[in-house]
């Protein structure tokens, strides 16, 4: 389809603007701009058209089953898109007096000790933007830590098995990594591990349950193993819907955790965000967190600008307050159920993994939590058909395809997440697809290849789009196409 | 059951399947040590109804800008948001799909992207745009750390009339760079460029705003030169919305244009969710944090987009990433791209002059003396001759929030009061404001 | 602009393909004694921001059930609609598209009215439903016209304890339809059934409420079989968010079932728009007004869905159709079909039961006498001591709404209060109206 | 894809109900329900999808264009939705006392008064809920005046060009149907007319422009007949798009007016409604409209019940109020510029008719207003496409049909409205599809006779539908498909 600029033609708008009936000021002529920007000129009715048409060319969890491991795509309640609208949530500024601002910080406080409950820390900063920030933020709090305490700790340990984003946050915290293996059984390699602590560890960035979707057997002796150090653990939340009132952070260990509320709590991941990743401590890392926090006196809530060693500030305000408000709407409508809400998720992913064992190649033959890997590299060695062409496939039967080649220590890997929020009708026919789609791969691997058939498109040309790096509309001199 | 569809039947069968008798069977792996052995300590579950009386009851507690007069700005901006960028963000696809790794399952998000990355490209002369940043203050950091990997050097220079949320967290996190911040103190409330320019000897960057947070417009083309003069990157903090009538950062020579873009089609919402947009001149692109679109073809030679340089991306790249930012904003921003369609350049730019205009009315109806007698853009600050934190209490006891008190984060301007006018803003609420203002004694000292 | 494309150069090319050279030349056949030769006298078009500020100043000297605690009902009641259904109702598709005329266009929309059709009838207990009439009002006219084509008849029987807005467009049209309307009137607050069917005799069909507006629970079985006993045909009046608890008309016996459908998943919005059902035995489909949609098959044996018996419509019958309806409620009784499946029938029973039991324990807690000793559902009608008109007025000063007169439609019920009870009304809410009340001097006379 | 019935589980729900925490109550045993209702069980997830899959099987204005004659299938601003949405409309109770709803009357009153001025009239009742009960209500106001006025008439006079609603309502009313034919011009035939008119005649039902899309040249001659025989005239105003603050039907000399709100004032169709059908009346008419009427006095608004010589009602309540709130949004967007849109309409009516002109038979050849009509009859000679092969193979085009066979005095008659909300280029590519089309019909007829190619189904077998009249879902009886 066509791009908005492409539709564009000049002199049309959508926008009237009121003549603000005050004599028309001016800036410096030096400073005034020379030539308008482009935007486009199109009439009301045809921007809905663009963006619906876009809409209808975009697969979301409303449209059909979403199993993209490690990212939790649960279904996102309407009401809490109808509470985001509230006047007196959309239509706060966040400089208003705490006075006039009571409800919002009531909303976050409660926020705040539903989820220091859940992963059973003391103290949590809800400022962070996204996971990957909750990282740094987390890390950065290690750094105020130990500076506090005078100690010179450089490195974080990470174990093979980890997120991108854990190695990019330790680098971007400023200290060296360290990795660890991961033993025969998914789980972290503890003889590897001890030789990697000492008096240089400033920590552990651990996923429990892994990205392997299997839980940390060890995860007590591990914990010892750094404290005893004077180390401290981080927890990656990111696969916290497996755990939610069954197991907790805190009681396994570890210090520092970072959610996601657009996966666990529900946030709208709206094609790549927004996202929100607060962070919970332990009571002694709380005077470090970011400001300002929020506090209650007796009945009455504030902003709290007043902490000494705060790390300072990660993000503006308070953080994403619209995403605080879903998610507290969420938390609310499960309430003490967030266990069961916990328990659905890794039933439905165990059983797909029960349905999937015979087709695919299980890595690890465990119970898995709320998600599981498994590997197409026996498809691939003898029929040439990659993680890659099983994903593309999927699509034709009208699923969105799981995540692929990650965790990295897994050939061909397909990470699969069906979440709490799949009917068993859905799942089953989700794995009659991944069945069907191995058979297929042998009877006709070339069909697999040149899948997807029934998108609007078929499969793009990644180089081609690095080579040009055509990153922008560029109107007169734009190459045509179509 | 609201939200999941396990009935007991379909229960006993799937764990039949699975092969074990129980559901906690399936958590035997957990250490017994580590498992809660009791129901979570939180309120009991709402139904739906009761969750939206409590909902209601807690924002009705909000004193929002539609139940007071409010001349507050400073960095989020009460502009207008047309019914069109709600209906658009509300489609279901567009709200629950989420980054688009995979490029035949989402190029109606991709293509909103590459829109959106030239909508910022043509504000702000760029050539090349991200897909969006989590905010106007983690823009900054982001900035930083592309000016630590591209110049090798290790000084921030930071002029003191940035906001100080975006200078407090590129502070927060320039240690982590190796990096160390040096700030330049305002000249009679804007930046002097040679005190800016012997800042920058050395620096990897330097960041100035425009307008800058006293709403006074700055020296811009005289600061970037004297960053780039000193081969530092020259990093512009600009508004959205004022880029009708400002020359675009790119056309005075920025390296970088950075910037919150909450007033271009975002809800003021006490701070977030919102978008930060970060712009570039084409050599920076291997450098640039975060998701850019691209557009390529299919295998028919039909048009597409896809995710591209990703080997920056911390999913390759890992720890030598160009960023460890996954999760964007990218409703946020692609809420941006219809406002900014719904405005259009005219649109764009009357509202930038209604802004400023009203501005300039306000200036002189108030009457009160200018804490900095420079041009200014829709904000300005004036002495209030009291305490402004007073004078903010006082006016709102009347229905009216005159502003922001500039002496929460600079010393010395206790009795200095950021006043804000978007294009929502009247003639006669002008008036209303003058006076209050009368009314609480803030008076010409 | 905002709505138009029609550029300055559009205009004049587009112009000259026409072959004129202005517009002015496209009217010349308008007589010119007929031609406005002036702008309209209305108000100067606003912008989307104005207008905005506008409406919310309209509906913010609205009074609505969310600023004051209210018990009134009457025929409209405020039930708790769900977010799902807004969410549905918002999308584009099916807000934006007009009647199916072209199945292939609209599958979707055929499917969700043939989906409507069978909950309709499964809470009536009928064998067929058309797709929606205006409301509860224009489908008991509807009910009269199909009698007065099926029997030949001439009566119309209506209960006086039926909604007296019904009552009052059943007059306006029975005329027209060649029918006289006679009313029976309540006994101790419901119908009796032998004076009922004394009244039937030789009608064409008789329509009786359930419950009734008194909120009394009806004789029904009773009075269906009075009807049909006489020849007429039996037409119950029946609220949907009852029929978890109250039995089916189809059950006892009645040929149609009609009703308001606004209780099952609209907002009360000021009476409208909200949808009629109309329901009934198989036998009548050819004589009931309005579209009905059939399932069917496409050329490869596809199941679809399209308009059938349209030959009973006006645009093929003209003069001769069983009714004159083209636009109905299509979108409302599709929130309704949405309301209805977020309900389920264990959430259709569990609201009609706490509606019940909330009004059980008001009745006592009130202390007020009732006007009759009747069973009821979610309404009963109390005595106020005093003008009930004037318990309002002072009643609402103090918050709360108490509930609707009756003396506005029926003789000597001047001092009778009729309340109602939703799901959304709690314990606390029935406590601080018993308090109200005994403030505003409404006591047992 | 399959019935929301079809995925409906038993024990699932999307709903969770408060107990209200009192003694629970029943109804007596003979009056309580036996079968409970079979509605649909589905989590909420479930629905959402279902109902976005169905969104996605329909073409709405959103979608693309929708030339669909009569109907005037306009944009639809998404700032009316928003503003139906305000609690103070949403949730007020029409048994509101009238201080409690100053701001609703208010618009109601502003509505009134504005609607009045467009057509030149006195008087407005806002109650009809859509055009045809408009027709009956004003036949209804007929009848009252002329049994007011102890005259006895019982004929109505309709042309043949008629929309099917005015016979109807006409036969509804109790009024017998007096048919006028149409002149080569597609004008009342006013000399058939003269004869026609008597003292058993009531009044007249027109369209103007009428139903061809053409201005009745001859209005005021005919306005002239009815009037001097003491009948009324009716003005149809499903067509009033095209002469907004261009020319007035009470100029024209017709005394009884009803608007189609979802037409020439931009209330969504819904797939069918709602609507609204107001209706204005010249002053000594006003007395017998619909009770309530909105009365002002001064500065306050109140529901007027007291008239004697009222019809009565309707409809329930005050009419479709939230459909008042979208009309009277849209109507203050426009102002004055009302004509704006009607001279918009007009000019893209004739844009498209002078596209078409050549490939499609123009039955009269005049200037169109709104709307115009061509017949396909050469092409159904000559090849044997009808205008519902034309329509077919729009679809697959990606356009809505236009009306077909309507007018009936037209042969294979297409009716064709642009609306003044499409841009040029929309309409020239539905040009070029019509031109290409009528060529398809020549060199590849069958192609037409099977289309629609790209839609979920193609044609549907009405026949069938007819015959078997399965019009619910039978549960385990239902016919089993796909
Ligand atoms: C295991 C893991 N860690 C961290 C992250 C980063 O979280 P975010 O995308 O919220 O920045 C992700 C996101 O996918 C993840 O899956
Ligand atoms: C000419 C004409 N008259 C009357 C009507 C009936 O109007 P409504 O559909 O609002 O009942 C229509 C509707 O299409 C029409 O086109």
């Amino acid at each position: 389809m066509r791009l908005i600029y492409e539709k564009s033609r000049a002199g049309r708008r959508a926008s009237r603007i009121a003549d603000p009936g005050v004599p028309a000021a001016d800036v410096p002529a030096a400073l005034a701009r020379r030539t308008p920007p482009r935007l486009p000129e199109l009439a009301e009715p045809e921007i809905v058209r663009h963006f619906t048409e876009l809409s209808t060319r975009t697969f979301g969890i409303d449209t059909g089953f979403y199993p993209l491991g490690s990212c939790t795509m649960k279904y996102n309640p309407r009401i809490n898109e109808r509470a985001v609208g509230l006047p007196g949530f959309a239509a706060l500024h966040p400089y208003q007096e705490d006075d006039g601002a009571q409800g919002a910080l009531e909303l976050m406080w409660r926020l705040q000790e539903m989820l220091a409950e859940v992963v059973g820390l003391d103290a949590v900063t809800l400022q962070p933007a996204a996971g990957s920030q909750g990282e740094l933020t987390g890390l950065t709090l290690m750094r105020a830590y130990f500076a506090d305490r005078g100690e010179d700790r450089t490195e974080v340990v990470i174990p093979d098995t980890a997120h991108g984003t854990n190695p990019a946050s330790v680098a971007m915290a400023g200290y060296t990594l360290v990795r660890v293996q991961t033993d025969q059984r998914g789980n972290v390699d503890v003889d590897d591990l001890r030789g990697k602590v000492g008096e240089r560890t400033a920590g552990l960035m651990l996923t429990n349950p892994s990205t392997l979707g299997l839980f940390e057997e060890r995860i007590v002796d591990i914990a010892e193993i750094f404290h005893s150090a004077g180390a401290l653990l981080y927890y990656d939340g990111a696969n916290l819907n497996a755990v939610c009132g069954i197991s907790r952070p805190g009681d396994m260990g570890f210090d520092i955790v970072h959610y996601n509320l657009h996966k666990t709590f529900s946030q709208p991941h709206g094609g790549g965000g927004p996202g929100g990743g607060p962070v919970a401590v332990r009571r002694d890392l709380e005077q470090f967190l970011p400001v300002p926090t929020v506090a209650r006196d007796g009945d009455t809530f504030r902003l709290d600008h007043d902490r000494p060693k705060t790390i300072g500030k990660v993000r503006g305000f308070g953080g994403p307050f619209g995403v605080f408000v879903r998610a507290y709407a969420f938390m609310r409508m499960w309430g003490p159920g967030l266990r069961d809400m916990s328990e659905a998720a890794v039933v439905n992913a165990n059983y797909v993994l029960a349905r999937l064992r015979d087709a695919y190649e299980l890595p690890i033959d465990r119970h898995c939590m709320h998600e599981f890997v498994v590997s197409a590299r026996v498809l691939k060695r003898e029929h040439g058909i990659t993680a890659l062409d099983v994903a593309k496939r999927l699509m034709d039967y009208g699923y969105h395809p799981p995540t692929i080649y990650f965790p990295l220590i897994v050939a061909e890997a397909l990470m699969i997440e069906p979440t709490e929020t799949e009917t068993r009708e859905t799942l089953d026919a989700f794995c009659d697809a991944m069945v069907a789609i191995a058979r297929e791969a042998v009877e006709d691997p070339q069909m697999l290849k040149d899948a997807p058939h029934t998108r609007p498109v078929s499969r793009l040309d990644e180089a081609e789009a690095a080579k040009r790096l055509l990153v922008r509309y560029g109107f007169a001199d734009h190459p045509t196409s179509e | 059951m609201t939200f999941t569809s396990l009935t007991d039947s379909d229960l006993n069968e799937m764990l039949g399947t699975i092969g074990v008798s129980s559901v906690a069977e399936l958590f035997a792996e957990i250490p017994a040590g580590v498992r809660l052995d009791r129901r979570l300590d939180v309120d009991p579950a709402l139904t739906e109804a009761e969750l939206w009386a409590h909902l209601t009851e807690l924002a009705g507690r909000n004193v929002d800008t539609g139940r007071e007069l409010s001349f507050l700005g400073a960095g989020m901006y009460d502009h207008y948001v047309p019914a069109v960028v709600d209906a658009v963000m509300q489609r279901g696809e567009l709200l629950t799909a989420y980054t688009p790794y995979q490029p035949e399952m989402s190029q109606g998000t991709l293509q909103a992207i590459f829109e959106y990355q030239t909508a910022i490209c043509e504000l702000t002369g760029m050539d090349v745009s991200n897909a969006s940043g989590y905010d106007g203050t983690t823009v900054a950091a982001d900035a930083c750390f592309v000016a630590r990997q591209t110049t090798g050097r290790e000084r921030v220079v930071v002029a003191q009339t940035l906001n100080p949320q975006v200078r407090q967290v590129v502070r927060t996190f320039a240690p982590g760079f190796g990096m160390e911040v040096v700030e330049v103190p305002h000249t009679g409330g804007i930046t002097d460029p040679d005190r800016f320019a012997a800042a920058c000897e050395g620096a990897a960057c330097a960041i100035f705003p425009q307008p800058n947070f006293f709403g006074c417009l700055e020296p811009a083309p005289e600061l970037a030169a004297a960053a780039s003069g000193a081969g530092a990157l020259a990093v512009a903090h600009v508004d959205p919305m004022t880029l009708g009538v400002l020359e675009a950062p790119g056309a005075y020579g920025c390296a970088l244009a950075i910037g919150e873009g909450q007033s271009a089609g975002n809800h003021i919402a006490y701070g977030g969710p919102h978008y930060g947009f970060l712009a570039a001149r084409a050599e920076h692109i291997r450098k640039l944090p975060g998701r850019i679109v691209g557009e390529t073809h299919d295998r028919e030679g039909r048009r597409g987009f896809v995710l591209t340089l990703q080997t920056r991306e911390q999913h390759i790249r890992r720890e030598k990433a160009t960023s460890n930012i996954t999760t964007n904003q990218t409703l946020l921003a692609v809420a941006g791209l219809v406002y900014l369609s719904w405005l259009g350049p005219d649109g764009l730019r009357e509202v930038g002059r209604a802004c400023l205009s009203l501005a300039e009315h306000a200036k002189g109806r108030l009457g009160l003396p200018l804490a900095f007698d420079r041009p200014t853009f829709q904000e300005f600050a004036i002495r209030t001759g009291r305490p402004a934190a007073d004078v903010i209490r006082a006016a709102r006891k009347l229905g009216v929030h005159p502003g922001h008190a500039l002496g929460r984060d600079y010393e010395g301007m206790d009795d200095v009061l950021l006043v804000c006018l978007t294009e929502k803003r009247s003639a006669a609420d002008i008036d209303r404001l003058a006076e209050v203002l009368a009314e609480v004694g803030a008076v010409a000292a």
